[in-house]
């Protein structure tokens, strides 16, 4: 239990680091912490795949930021923007509710480390864990269900891969709008 | 026989994949790719059409729930597949011509069938984590068209889309992992089961709340609408439509009517929270939009006034249902399908005609380049058929008798008078008021007037983009016809009845998957 | 309790990406809200002194896939793990395409700075 | 931009092997150990962007062009949307119905492909995962040297 306290509060730590630097690539750096902070807890809560994927993603997340700060000038802006109106005060508003609400919200949940599914009869996760390996032939069950039961999800996963290379192609490209065939012509 | 659903989904995608595989062929490549694209559009249309009044529960991987995903189709998946048919076979049409000017034409055919798929699969899911992930797929594609551009406003106007967007969308994504906390499934059906059997506990209920301002800052709700009169003028005409014509409403009005009615099951409170977000939507912006010179910046500023009407119907509708109960008698239930009816009849109208709308600005601009109302004027001679094509779209909107504008709003009003909200009848029709004004001021400053020296040579359209102009506008002159009621029968009451059975929804999705089994 | 924590991981993430002028600094609370809600959904799937649910050779009981008791009382969710990685490649996806626009944006305007970033009106 | 040192060169050279053999053990046994198509296809694409660091970006795009990998990237995709919809044709209206599996393979022990269209989703997952975050890694770090050039001239 202890150790899910101590990596959690490493991660808000470098979260608040990460948010309030000076510093745009120590805040990166301090991504990076987090991420890898969040993958040792990962693999704490017992999902090794997750921790597998995270740190690669960690990876190359961090090469992807890294690239955006590196070397370009005024990275020092810091500061908040001015209160621009609404969204402002609703996000303020949404902090003293959920003070306000107290831990209620989380209080309706099951206690940490006795996981809902077992106290369901029905859950759909107790015949993946029973039925999985008969129904799909994979040990993995993680794999069975983004593979399999859910695979329709992952297919949907793939897609937003697809189109975000898609997208980040037609924002990255040289120009916009042909030169030589004007809208008058 | 059942349908294919997945088709919906699986027509769009793979097309899009194909996409950059065919356009790195040429020119020729690049013409194939835009028939291609243009065929799957009709084709998607056509089984939308064919889907009309038909009710199916479809299990992928045939799993029965809740193991496996289920597909969902109903009166309102039909009613809204319908709209996304129709709006983006004009648009796509339209794009052949206009979307000339801009380059990576075949990137832009692949987000575009990606945007299609992404609706299409959040209008059919039945499954709320398989609802999040398309409504990323859509939401990102819409993202990347926003800044297609590359200019300085399209870039800034994406930025600012995007990370409203994000931030809306992990709203959802947390709202879905207290659900999951709290019942233990992720199948809508189930989790409306398990709330019923359980009450509405203090996590539920914040997950409601994290619901509405995810889906609200989707649908550019008013406190949330701080994106959208960047976003949808930014990006190019035929995606404007795309965007204001159903990804809001798929996204926001769809998603959000379905997780509040037929998954939480509506209270008075609900219902008054929708009616009170919407009246503010559609004062707040139609009084913004009557300052506006930018033509598209106008219409989209009446895109949020215009969504408020859509919400305000399914309000009054949920506020009427809330306050009865679990049983309701058969009168107070005929007002709350009629408020209901009005808000998803506006909806289908306000796709054809917005979108028609911002056709015609593209049409406007690409001959005069510029957007600028001020800088406009007398085009009416030298675009007849725009001109035509965007009066009949402005007459439709402000709701003048024969168009259809004017019977969704009619129903509106009768449906707030029947609610004992007077009030509401009253703002109604002072934003409708408002919206003569602004489409006036489109019409006096575009169409009439002087036609200054620069614009001289300016020439009508011609092609692609006029047929898809005017096909929009024969729908818009026939949209009435939707409340001739055999039509009525078969189009929209199903979707109003999906709404009004409310938690009914649970016991009908689980004994069709066990049918299906 | 860890849960409340969580969300608040989730609030700082809220909190630098609506309060911040920096462009990287909104993406990296976004960020850390996509962590905050990737943890809550592990969490809520995990059971103390649980096992990973990967089917060893130890778990099976007979032929034919059948799995032990003992795994079926000690395995934790599977389901939220599929989850979690769905929305781990959703996140990599929306951080490249952020990133990609803000790097444009910075060649065109020069700053990182949102609010000299303003052509748009209101 | 050259690339870097011959110490980095030369030993680059070396780990992209193991990396490479890496990814693609963690995408075959996607199904029997942790990891899969998606871990798997972020292996193989860094240890091209390791050799991208290391040599430069001109050798990299000489070994792998970005039209091919585009092409690769909705082969990929393009596959698992095939397997997902072959279930429509084998198993009687199934959308990605693991037809391999229930068909032919249940019950019966065999070591190649047990898990039915589950190793094959994680090949063109991890084929197409590899491909666009190769992209995506490639497309970032040209663009920011294009400009450097420019604000240089």
């Amino acid at each position: 239990m202890l150790i899910f306290y101590i990596l959690l509060l490493f991660i808000l730590i470098a979260a608040i680091i990460a948010v309030e630097t000076k510093d745009l690539l120590s805040s990166v750096i301090c991504i990076g912490a987090i991420g890898f902070g969040a993958s040792i807890m990962f693999l704490f809560l017992r999902a090794p795949d997750i921790a597998i994927t995270q740190i690669v993603v960690e990876v190359l997340g961090l090469i992807i930021l890294i690239r955006a700060t590196i070397r370009r000038d005024l990275t020092f802006i810091s500061g908040d923007r001015e209160f621009f109106g609404t969204v402002v005060s609703i996000v303020i508003i949404f902090t003293i509710g959920v003070a306000g609400l107290g831990l209620a919200v989380f209080q309706n949940l099951q206690d940490f480390g006795n996981p809902i599914f077992a106290n369901v009869p029905d859950a759909a996760s107790q015949e993946y864990i029973s039925q999985g390996l008969a129904k799909t032939g994979a040990e993995n069950l993680v794999a069975s269900i983004i593979l399999d039961f859910r695979a329709y999800d992952t297919l949907g996963e793939t897609t937003v891969l697809f189109t975000t290379i898609i997208g980040a192609l037609v924002i990255l490209r040289r120009e916009g709008r042909k030169t030589l065939e004007g809208p008058d012509q | 026989m059942s349908m294919p659903l997945p088709l919906f989904v699986a027509i769009p995608l793979v097309t899009a994949f194909l996409m950059p595989i065919i356009g790195g062929f040429g020119r020729k490549g690049k013409g194939t790719a835009t028939v291609l694209a243009n065929a799957a559009t009709i084709c998607l249309l056509v089984f939308a059409v064919a889907s009309v009044g038909r009710t199916d529960v479809y299990l992928m991987g045939k799993w029965s729930i809740p193991l496996g995903i289920n597909l969902v189709l109903d009166g309102l998946s039909s009613l809204m597949l319908l709209a996304i048919g129709v709006v983006s076979a004009a648009a796509m049409l339209f794009g052949v011509r206009y979307m000339q000017q801009y380059t990576a034409r075949a990137k832009y055919l692949s987000l575009f069938m990606l945007m299609v798929a992404g609706m299409n699969g959040v209008v059919l899911s039945g499954d709320i984590f398989n609802l999040f992930v398309f409504l990323e797929i859509a939401s990102l594609a819409s993202y990347a068209l926003v800044g297609f551009g590359c200019e300085h406003e399209e870039l800034e106007a994406s930025f600012k889309y995007m990370v409203l967007g994000t931030i809306g969308s992990l709203f959802v994504l947390f709202g879905i992992a207290l659900v999951y906390g709290n019942t233990g499934t992720l199948n809508m059906a189930y989790i409306s089961r398990a709330i019923q059997q359980s009450g509405v506990n203090a996590g539920l209920s914040f997950a409601l709340a994290l619901f509405i301002v995810g889906f609200g800052l989707k649908a550019a709700m008013v406190p949330f609408h701080a994106w959208l009169p960047d976003a949808h003028p930014s990006a190019p005409a035929p995606i404007s439509a795309m965007l204001s014509g159903v990804l809001i409403k798929t996204l926001g009005v769809y998603a959000l009517s379905r997780i509040v009615f037929n998954v939480f099951g509506i209270s008075e409170t609900v219902g008054w929270l929708l009616v009170v977000l919407a009246l503010s939507s559609m004062v707040i912006g139609a009084l913004l939009a009557i300052g506006q010179w930018d033509l598209k910046r106008l219409m989209a500023y009446s895109s949020i006034s215009q969504v408020g009407y859509v919400m305000l119907g399914i309000g009054i509708g949920g506020l009427i249902l809330g306050r009865a109960g679990p049983d309701i008698d058969s009168e107070h239930l005929a007002w709350a399908s009629l408020a209901i009816l009005g808000g998803l009849f506006h909806l289908i109208n306000h796709s054809v005609y917005k979108s028609l709308l911002f056709l015609t600005s593209g049409s406007v601009q690409m001959s005069t380049g510029t957007r600028e109302m001020r800088e406009m004027g007398g085009l009416a001679q030298k675009m007849p058929l725009t001109r035509a094509t965007c009066t009949v779209a402005s007459a439709a909107i402000v709701g003048i008798p024969p168009f259809s504008g004017f019977w969704s709003k009619l129903i509106l009003v009768i449906a707030s008078v029947q609610a004992h909200l007077y009030w509401v009848a009253a703002i109604i029709l002072l934003v409708s008021l408002c919206t003569l004004i602004m489409y006036l001021k489109v019409q006096r400053h575009v169409f009439l007037g002087e036609l200054p020296e620069n614009l001289q040579n300016v020439k009508e359209n011609t092609g692609c983009m006029v047929a898809a102009m005017v096909f929009l506008a024969c729908l818009c002159v026939l949209m009435g016809l939707l409340l001739v009621p055999s039509l009525r029968e078969m189009v929209l009451t199903p979707a109003v009845e999906v709404l009004t059975n409310g938690v009914g929804y649970s016991t009908q999705i689980i004994e069709q998957a066990g049918i299906g089994n | 309790m860890l849960y409340a924590l969580c969300f608040l991981l989730f609030m700082i993430g809220l909190y630098s990406a609506v309060v911040k002028k920096n462009m990287v600094k909104i993406v990296i609370g976004i960020m850390i809200m996509e962590y905050a809600v990737n943890l809550f959904l592990i969490m809520l799937g995990y059971r103390l002194g649980g096992k990973a649910p990967i089917v060893g050779e130890e778990d099976m009981a007979g032929a034919g896939g059948q799995v032990s008791d003992l795994f079926l009382n000690t395995s934790v969710d599977p389901l939220p793990q599929a989850l979690v990685l769905t929305t781990i490649v959703i996140c990599l996806g929306s951080l490249a395409l952020m990133i990609s626009i803000c790097i444009r944006v910075h060649e065109k305007y020069g700053t990182f700075d949102i609010t000299e970033i303003r052509r748009l009106k209101g | 931009m050259k690339g870097m040192t011959i110490i980095v060169k030369t030993i680059a050279g070396w780990v992209k092997i193991l990396i490479f053999m890496f990814g693609i053990y963690v995408v075959l046994f996607g199904d029997i150990t942790p990891g899969g198509g998606f871990a798997g296809g972020v292996i193989l694409a860094s240890s091209y962007i390791l050799l991208m660091l290391a040599f430069g970006r001109e050798s990299v795009e000489k070994n792998l062009p970005q039209a091919l990998a585009l092409k690769l990237l909705c082969c990929g995709v393009l596959a698992f949307a095939a397997i997902a919809l072959s279930g429509l044709f084998f198993g009687a209206d199934g959308f990605f119905w693991n037809y391999i599996y229930q068909e032919w393979l249940a019950g019966k022990d065999v070591e190649f492909l047990k898990a039915g269209i589950i190793p094959l989703a994680e090949l063109a997952i991890g084929l197409a995962v590899a491909m666009s975050l190769f992209l995506v890694i490639l497309n970032l770090s040209s663009f920011r040297s294009d400009i450097s050039a420019n604000e240089k001239e």
